[in-house]
């Protein structure tokens, strides 16, 4: 039986490889959970839009470029375009069924509200020229974190990830070897430890996870699922 | 005995770690810290190679990247593996535990080397001779005479096994990059680094120091050793700074982007390199400011035997005493033009080796830049050495090492000999002709070079601000210590000052400064240095008793053999320009890019040509800086990640039940699923049988998708595209045809409206990425007024797409809540639907002509549409089926595929599609281009269908048709033929029942029911008819059913 | 590899982020419009001042925000004098280091002969 | 007054031997440098490859001697300097395969007709195909060049190997060798000694080879070139040829027009030279490189195109890379190769890859580009066709589908779209 939701890295059966241990680690390198994500298309210089798309989300629109917003809930608005942004937020436990959703109903988890809040701003902007569109199922994310992950980062990518350059409250589209990707790191540290979060199209993923895998190799690195 | 020349003890070398290795079959003694270069030496080994055109015996003569001579081949991994490298310097080449090495070119042995006959008949082969001579047919140069010339040409073997090494590569990024860790580049590197800059120290040997490594003077107090040391231990615990040694700066390219490679692994003994740690690291760095404290290299002078085996660089035989603690050996003669260079005749007295100098200055100081002879000469007067001042070298003596030199007193003015000649002995001669500042990256970034007359070299001029760097020490003329360390340390605060982070500064750079406080860096000095003053006398060409064409030669370039009489034969035949002398003589074409020749040659070229040397200019100074392995330039590339292979949500599934897969531009589609014992043909026959009878499922999710939104939306698919779309009802899907502003057809697809203001374009799979840039390109700069948005779905939804008369069944099973009937559910609209639990958008579209619902479900949930599909479709006997089958059913119908039967020439009319221009529309992308002359021509290649009169066969794809009065009754026809078209798509067809074919033919489409011939390789002469390209169900009823 | 500063992104990007898109400042002129000879189509469909010297010329910022823009680049010395948003004003104008501005244009109609004009 | 026709010394192996005893003091000047006379009845503005052909051909061919060739730096230190010197005329389309193939068969005696070694080596030229896409265009090219009269076969992955033991058909496993075209005449040629050869024997029937002279300006009246402004001064001519590749579209703004060219940076690199290990010209579209030895021993290798116009002469360092990467792909033992020189050219890129052989809207003023990076191979068929056009004054067979009005009318010479390989 194949199972109900089958997510980008599925076949490369990261949990089997799994080994944990991600805080030591040189190099840790894992599968991001499914998050909701929506493709916000408005014009921001028109406020009154701002402000309704903001109202219904719940979330402030990042102002300036290549930064992103978050509600402090694990949610994120990205700024990917002059027109453009990424909303990422956790993905509602039930929204896609399947034994992680019949998990989280056992344990009585409240939905995040994700598709609620979509909806709504999706209904705020429905006569407006603006537009709402879901890619969840399109996007797939990477964490790499671990005390080496600029080595690995530095072996991939042209873009300056310094910590002078790119900080907590910074996103950045680019090319990752040969996938473009979507990037931001929430919990940076100052010292530029911490992680970042790497999206790419869905085709892409297991191109790239394991590009990342093997330039991880020579410092020592651990894998985890979602 | 070993190790004979090794001086008892000093230099950077570890006696306590003696280790042997293999030169030429021959076990050798060295230690840890020696290269392969001072290992011989240390044995007294100074023949070490044969030069490319002459096999001329030749010996080591430098001690570092610019060495000519001493190349070999070097096991890189462990001999038994087999992997080794050709044309290793044996300068710069580490010694380590197991090293094999070989010379290069002398067959069979160095010693004795047949190649060597070439020396004799050198007279014969001039430069340029081969222009002059084998005037004969391409087939006898080609046959007879280039494989000789070839195997007689190249240095070392390339082995041929695969190249198991890892190599990978890394982007940097900096504010300052250094390059050169001598005296001048660690003062630049430590007053750098004090501003907290993110600074980058680039140095290829093994050790900082530079020329501190040979002549160990003492700075601020200290020997230079431990001066280094500190800096060293400074640097290092700074988190601003990264210091990387064995790592060569390559190249500079526009806007800093710097290129370099780090040696990891080679110095290693086997098995002390990490298990996936790479041999080289290839850096791209991108550096806000350069400083290039790069040194100078020593030019050695020019005289008729110059090349003899034993004769050195006075730079280099001081670097071995010093450095690696090795006589050149025990006589030495020193021929020098300049003071700084008698340090080593200093240095060489004191290690106990019997000196003599000859001085081409007469003591007097003129003639001579700089006041009298300077303090080295001085000194070595004051030691009791012979100095013959005021002599030039009539030639070396020798055979395959120098035995000694042939000398006289020459005139003032440096031209004739006015005295008698003497000869004197040695095992070794030391020369110096003064030095040149490597100005090599500093004309890579763009940048010019000024000549300077008093020490008489190139020194870098104004740099070029699109790609700034700033040149110090050594590498700009600048050859007093102190005079140095004083420029480095300027040129890192110039750096800083132009990247913003000087004192004055407010527009501070984005760097956290934390690190470091903003106090100045000390600058060193040193007591008892040089004072730099070179005192230089330019003799470009000593000379001699004979012209430089008769005798023994005056050799010039070492490597590629070229010598003072080729330079004077080139412009003797109008080869003037520096370029094209080059380019005839090959001088400085050789694996060390004339490194140690050009400035000589540009000497000996002025007295030649009656200019000075900046009217004559230098070659082209190109990246990289030394030669530089393919593999860590191509990194982790080559292989697996060479490029992506994009898979869709069911690929799994495809995999695990057998498919093989077509690459569509990065995708991996699956191309048929082959039963045990089924070939292609059998596999996609009964795969199309399938969907004609039953029911089959292709992934169809490759396909470009776009979200076109926007209250002008319409109006926009109207402008993209060739036929109208205002009018399209929401619900509805319409088939599109788009155009390149040339007219011909770019890509097609079918667009559904969603909303009022909303549509789903599909685009081609290939085409994808292309048309979605396209359409960003015009919103975004023509019609900028037009509200419209787009976003890419392309990978948001998974594709099923059922094909067959059976579809309705099986999906109604899977979806009762839907109306699915004819007229419910019309063809070409679509409906929002739960499949098998899952939310899905169902379209009812058709690239097969049968009854058709392609499935779009969110993508995660794609394998668990495509499961359901399967299992319910099992008692329909539904069948899986891939990109081949789909191209046969589509070509059923004529369906065209962009791309394979369009080629970037065609228009819509020469598709026969007409019918979808709108061509009272206002405007399109591409329609002006539909009206040019040469569209309305007849006789354009037009699309048709192709029988072939025996249905049997099946034309191969890509056959060209000429008319039957062309073509022989059998055999192939008498070229050159007139071409009437050729096949772009052809299959067997189980449906029509035989073999069907499409093509683009000239006129085409007025030429239905001509007979025409389709001659192939292998002599048949295929007769075909052209016909419409259609085959099956031609009233199109099945999709409608 | 170029650096170059996206004026969407306002910051320094690195060239693999960007493709080419030729010259700037070529507006589309109106296909319907019948005074638009074949010559004039063709000039703008294909034709480039392709200038050595500092030229106008557009670029995508592919990988990142997927905005074209205009950039000032000295095509010899790759020095990118400027770059701006699509409908600004050029901040510096063209000019050659070779070759002279072209007395006819595409855009000055009917005054061109065609180019095998009189064979 | 143009200088006397002077007949050379000829080249031979006896020629060098008797030298040889003179120690070489007598040889000749391969060409004479000339200052500029007023007038010209042809001027040909380049001193490439094309440039120096044709002013041969119209010599020889056409009679007409009173020629000068300027050049503003040195000859063939443009295109023709700094290429791969591929050779091959196996392209698709009839018009392209015409003036190729005419081009080939004058390599095919071209070291004879210039008593001078170019070191045409007809070792073959393999063109890869990678996926299903590559080898249906690879076959219609094959099959169509066969009924052009050019020898081109299809060789399937075995016979690939064959040829090249050297080359991993797996590639990396992303772009396996499917099979290639091959063509057996093709092969490669010495850059330099092509130019020098011609500026040689045009020299010795009367034509002025004029270097370190940059055309500056055209005199035109009514719309009819009289003369060009030069850095050594203004020269009178009844013609001029532009012959300029890279520089193309600065002299047509000169003249007053515009063209459908873009200049790009082109790429090559060679390694050390090594003992032959590589016996044809391996070129593969998909992963983008091509190679072969040269008689030096350098692997000479190509890399791409870089996407920006440039005149700057060089590339970037990401293009290099890329080639490499390629060639390691297909030949995993040069990894250890070492990469010795990289350098760039400017190629005049056409919309439709094919070049430009025309008139112009000035009178008496014709134009010779747009070969991109594929004309080194037409050298001397390029400079024979636009001889016989200058001499006419009008097109003929070979040049007519090539002139400029095909972008008006839309008779484009779609080389890529057809799957050809550039080069
Ligand atoms: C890296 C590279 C690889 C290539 N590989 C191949 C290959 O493998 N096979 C192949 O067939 N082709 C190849 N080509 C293309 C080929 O080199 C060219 O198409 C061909 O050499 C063009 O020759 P040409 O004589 O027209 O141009 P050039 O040799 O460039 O000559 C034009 C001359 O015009 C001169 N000039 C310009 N402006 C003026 C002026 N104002 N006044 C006076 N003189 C002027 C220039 O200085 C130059 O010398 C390659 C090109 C490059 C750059
Ligand atoms: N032959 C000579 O170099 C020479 C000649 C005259 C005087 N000097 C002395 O040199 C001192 C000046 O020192 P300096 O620091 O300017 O020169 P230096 O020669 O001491 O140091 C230059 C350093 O740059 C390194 N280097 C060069 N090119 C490189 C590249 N592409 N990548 C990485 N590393 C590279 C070299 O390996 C060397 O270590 C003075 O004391 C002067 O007396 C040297
Ligand atoms: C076919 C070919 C082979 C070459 N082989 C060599 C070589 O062996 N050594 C070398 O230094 N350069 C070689 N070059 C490159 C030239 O040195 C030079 O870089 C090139 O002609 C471009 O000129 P430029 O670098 O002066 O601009 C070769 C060039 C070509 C076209
Ligand atoms: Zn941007």
């Amino acid at each position: 039986m194949v199972e109900l939701s089958y997510r980008p890295l599925s076949k490369l059966a990261l949990a089997s490889r799994s080994s944990g241990a991600r805080a030591e680690a040189p190099v840790h390198l894992w599968e991001l959970p499914r998050r909701t994500m929506v493709t916000l298309r408005l014009d921001p210089r028109d406020t009154g839009l701002v402000e309704r798309a903001e109202t219904a989300l719940g979330l402030a629109l990042p102002r300036q470029p290549n930064t992103l917003t978050t509600d402090a809930k694990d949610g994120f608005v990205l700024w990917t375009s002059p027109d453009e942004f990424m909303i990422d937020l956790p993905a509602d436990p039930a929204a896609h069924g399947g034994a992680a959703a019949e998990a989280a109903a056992a344990s009585g988890a409240a939905a995040s509200g994700a598709a609620a809040r979509i909806e709504a701003l999706s209904g705020a902007l429905a006569a407006d020229f603006a537009s709402v569109v879901e890619v969840s199922d399109q996007m797939a994310g990477i964490g790499l974190g671990g005390s080496h992950w600029r080595e690995v980062w530095s072996k991939v990518s042209a873009l300056d990830l310094h910590e002078s350059q790119f900080a907590p409250g910074a996103c950045a589209q680019t090319l990752a070897a040969k996938s473009n990707v979507l990037l931001y790191a929430p919990d940076l540290r100052g010292d530029g430890v911490g992680q970042i979060r790497l999206y790419t199209r869905r085709s892409f993923s297991q191109y790239l996870f394991l590009r990342l895998e093997d330039a991880a190799q020579e410092y020592g690195l651990t894998l985890q699922a979602y | 005995m070993s190790q004979k020349f090794r001086q008892p003890e000093g230099g950077r070398i570890d006696r306590g770690e003696p280790l042997s290795f293999t030169f030429d079959g021959q076990t050798y003694e060295g230690y840890r810290g020696d290269t392969v270069a001072s290992a011989l030496l240390a044995n007294g080994v100074h023949l070490v190679g044969r030069s490319f055109k002459y096999h001329r015996p030749r010996g080591i003569v430098t001690a570092g990247v610019e060495e000519p001579n001493a190349l070999i081949d070097c096991n890189v991994t462990e001999a038994e593996r087999g992997t080794r490298e050709a044309n290793n310097r044996a300068t710069v080449t580490e010694l380590r535990q197991g090293l094999t090495t070989k010379s290069v070119n002398a067959f069979p042995s160095l010693s004795f080397d047949l190649g060597a006959v070439n020396t004799l008949l050198a007279r014969f082969f001039p430069a340029g001779f081969y222009y002059k001579t084998f005037l004969v047919s391409t087939r006898l140069w080609h046959g007879l005479i280039e494989p000789v010339i070839r195997r007689a040409a190249g240095l070392g073997v390339s082995d041929e096994s695969p190249d198991i090494s890892r190599y990978d590569s890394h982007y940097q990024h900096a504010d300052i990059v250094i390059v050169g860790a001598g005296p001048t580049g660690l003062q630049a590197a430590r007053t750098a680094a004090q501003s907290g800059a993110r600074v980058i120290l680039v140095e290829q040997d093994s050790l900082c120091g530079g020329s501190l490594l040979r002549d160990p003077v003492t700075i601020d107090g200290k020997d230079a050793d431990a001066w280094v040391a500190g800096i060293e231990a400074e640097l290092a615990a700074m988190p601003n700074v990264r210091v990387m040694t064995r790592t060569t700066l390559s190249g500079i390219f526009d806007h800093n982007m710097l290129t370099a490679l780090e040696r990891v692994t080679d110095h290693l003994d086997p098995g002390q390199a990490g298990l996936h740690t790479p041999r080289m690291r290839w850096h791209r760095i991108r550096a806000r400011q350069v400083v290039l404290a790069t040194g100078a290299f020593e030019r050695p002078l020019v005289f008729r035997n110059n090349d003899l085996p034993g004769i050195m660089f006075a730079g280099a035989v001081e670097t071995y005493l010093q450095r690696y603690g090795v006589r050149a050996g025990e006589r030495g003669v020193f021929v020098v033009n300049n003071d700084m260079a008698l340090s080593a005749a200093i240095k060489a007295h004191h290690a106990g080796i019997d000196v003599t100098v000859v001085d081409v200055r007469d003591g007097s100081g003129s003639g001579e830049r700089g006041q009298g002879e300077g303090p080295n000469a001085r000194s070595l007067r004051d030691l009791g050495v012979p100095i013959h001042a005021g002599h030039t070298v009539i030639a070396a003596r020798g055979a395959r090492r120098v035995s000694g030199v042939e000398i006289a007193p020459m005139n003032r003015e440096g031209t004739l000999i006015n005295g008698e000649a003497r000869v004197l002995t040695c095992d070794f001669l030391a020369t110096s002709g003064g030095y040149n500042p490597i100005v090599h990256l500093h004309c890579q970034s763009g940048a010019k070079l000024d000549f300077d007359a008093d020490t008489a070299c190139f020194v870098p001029g104004p740099s070029n601000p699109t790609t700034p760097s700033i040149s110090a020490g050594a590498c700009r003329g600048v050859f007093g210590l102190n005079q140095a360390l004083n420029d480095g340390a300027e040129a890192a605060s110039a750096a800083l000052q132009a990247i913003g982070h000087g004192a004055d500064s407010a527009a501070a750079a984005p760097v956290a400064k934390s690190a470091v406080g903003a106090a100045a860096a000390p600058v060193s000095q040193s007591t008892g240095a040089h004072d730099g003053d070179l005192r230089i006398r330019h003799l470009w060409l000593l000379p001699s008793d004979k012209p430089t064409s008769k005798g023994g030669k005056f050799w010039v370039d070492f490597q590629n053999d070229v010598t003072a009489a080729d330079l004077e034969l080139a412009v003797r035949e109008n080869f003037r320009s520096v370029e094209h002398i080059k380019r005839y003589t090959t001088l400085g074409m050789a694996t060390d890019q004339g490194k140690t020749s050009n400035i000589n040659a540009l000497g000996i070229l002025s007295d030649v040509l009656g200019v000075t040397i900046p009217e004559i200019g230098t070659t082209t100074f190109r990246p990289p800086y030394t030669p530089t392995t393919f593999g860590a330039i191509a990194g982790r590339e080559p292989g697996d990640f060479l490029d992506v292979a994009r898979v869709t949500p069911m690929h799994d599934w495809h995999e695990a039940n057998g498919a093989l897969f077509e690459d569509v531009g990065q995708w991996k589609r699956a191309w048929y699923y082959p039963r045990p014992g089924e070939d292609m043909h059998a596999a996609v026959d009964r795969e199309c049988r399938a969907v004609r009878e039953g029911v089959g499922l292709l992934d169809a999710s490759t396909l470009g998708k776009i979200i076109v939104k926007g209250p002008d939306a319409a109006e926009f698919l109207n402008r993209v595209y060739t036929n109208k779309w205002m009018k399209l009802a929401v619900g509805r899907c319409r088939y599109g045809l788009m155009l390149g502003e040339d007219g011909m057809i770019m890509d097609d697809g079918v667009s559904s409206r969603l909303g009022e203001d909303e549509f789903l374009m599909t685009t081609t799979t290939g085409g994808a990425a292309g048309v979605l840039t396209h359409l960003e390109d015009y919103l975004q700069t023509e019609w900028t007024d037009l509200r419209v948005y787009l976003t890419s779905v392309t990978e948001q939804w998974a594709v099923a797409s059922l094909n067959g008369p059976r579809a309705r069944d099986l999906l109604a099973e899977l979806c009762p809540d839907a109306d699915l009937s004819a007229e419910g559910f019309k063809f070409m609209s679509w409906q929002d639907a739960t499949v098998a639990g899952i939310k899905a958008r169902i379209f009812r579209i058709s690239f097969t002509g049968d009854l058709a619902f392609e499935i779009n479900v969110p993508a995660d949930q794609g394998m668990a549409l495509w499961s359901a599909l399967m299992n319910a479709g099992s008692k329909y006997g539904i069948t899986p089926y891939g990109t081949e089958a789909m191209h046969v059913l589509r070509a059923e119908k004529g369906f065209i595929i962009v791309g394979q039967d369009t080629d970037g020439s065609l228009n819509p009319y020469d598709m026969g599609m007409g019918w979808i221009v709108g061509a009272d529309k206002d405007d399109f992308i591409g329609k002006r281009s539909l009206t040019r002359k040469d569209m309305a021509d007849p006789l354009r290649k037009q699309f048709v269908g192709i029988l072939t009169e025996d249905p049997a066969v099946v034309l191969p794809e890509g056959a060209q048709l000429v008319s039957a009065a062309d073509a022989p009754a059998q055999a192939f026809p008498k070229a050159p033929v007139p071409m009437q078209g050729h096949v772009s798509s052809s299959y067997w067809s189980s449906a029509a029942g035989r073999s069907i074919a499409m093509g683009i033919v000239k006129g085409g489409l007025a030429r239905k029911g001509e007979r025409l011939i389709v001659p192939l390789e292998d002599g048949r002469n295929v007769p075909v008819v052209l016909g419409d390209p259609i085959f099956f169900d031609t009233q199109g009823e099945r999709q409608h059913g | 590899m170029l650096l170059i500063r996206c004026p969407y992104c306002e910051q320094d990007r690195p060239e693999v982020e960007f493709s080419y898109a030729h010259q700037a400042h070529k507006p589309r002129p109106e296909a319907a419009d019948g005074e638009l000879d074949d010559h004039n189509w063709a000039r703008w469909v294909y034709f480039q001042k392709n200038i050595k010297g500092v030229a106008h010329e557009r670029w995508n910022h592919a990988a990142g925000c997927r905005k074209f823009f205009n950039a000032v680049r000295d095509t010899v010395s790759s020095e990118i004098v400027a770059t701006y948003r699509s409908g600004e004003a050029p901040p510096v104008e063209e000019s050659r280091v070779e070759g002279e501005e072209v007395s006819f244009d595409y855009e000055r109609s009917g005054t061109n002969q065609p180019a095998e004009g009189g064979q | 007054m143009v200088d006397q026709p002077v007949k050379k010394q000829r080249f031979n192996a006896l020629a060098l031997v008797r030298n040889a005893f003179s120690w070489h003091q007598n040889w000749e000047q391969q060409w004479r440098s000339p200052e500029p006379l007023d007038a010209y009845e042809v001027i040909i503005v380049g001193g490439g490859g094309h440039g120096l052909a044709t002013a041969y051909y119209l010599a020889k061919e056409h009679g007409i001697t009173n020629i000068a060739v300027l050049e503003k730096g040195w000859i063939g230190g443009g295109n023709t300097g700094r290429n791969t010197t591929i050779v091959r005329s196996n392209y698709l389309w009839d018009q392209s395969a015409a003036i190729y193939e005419h081009s080939m068969k004058l390599w095919e005696g071209l070291t004879e007709d210039l008593n001078y070694n170019v070191m045409f080596s007809q070792r073959g030229v393999m063109n890869l195909a990678h996926n299903i896409t590559d080898v249906r265009d690879t076959q219609r090219r094959v099959h169509a060049n066969r009924l052009n009269g050019i020898d081109s076969i299809y060789l399937d992955a075995a016979g690939v190997k064959k040829k090249v033991p050297g080359i991993d058909l797996r590639g990396g496993g992303r772009y396996p060798v499917l099979g290639a075209s091959f063509q057996p005449r093709g092969g490669t040629a010495r850059h330099d000694a092509v130019a020098w050869g011609y500026a040689r024997k045009c020299d010795e029937m009367g034509v002025h080879i004029i270097q370190n002279c940059r055309v500056t300006g055209f005199d035109i009246e009514g719309g009819v070139v009289k003369g060009v402004q030069t850095t050594k001064g203004p020269i009178k001519a009844k013609k001029v040829g532009l012959v300029p590749a890279g520089h193309s579209s600065v002299l047509a703004s000169m003249a007053g027009f515009h063209l459908p060219v873009e200049s790009h940076p082109l790429q090559a690199l060679v390694s050390e030279p090594i003992k032959p290990t590589i016996h044809t010209v391996v070129m593969s579209n998909a992963v983008h490189a091509y190679i072969s030895q040269s008689d030096k021993g350098e692997l000479v290798i190509g890399a791409g195109v870089d996407q920006y116009i440039s005149y700057g002469q060089r590339g970037s360092q990401q293009l290099a890379e890329e080639t490499l990467v390629a060639i390691c792909e297909l030949f995993p033992q040069y990894k250890r190769m070492k990469m010795l020189r990289q350098w760039g050219g400017i190629v005049d890129v056409c919309p439709d890859a094919s070049p430009i052989l025309t008139s112009t809207p000035v009178g008496n003023m014709y134009l010779n580009c747009g070969w991109g990076t594929g004309g080194f191979k037409a050298t001397p068929g390029s400079g024979h066709a636009f001889a016989a056009h200058i001499a006419r004054g009008e097109p003929t067979e070979l040049t007519a589908p090539f002139s400029l009005s095909r972008f008006e009318t839309g008779f484009l010479i779609d080389e890529h779209g057809a799957a050809a390989v550039a080069h």
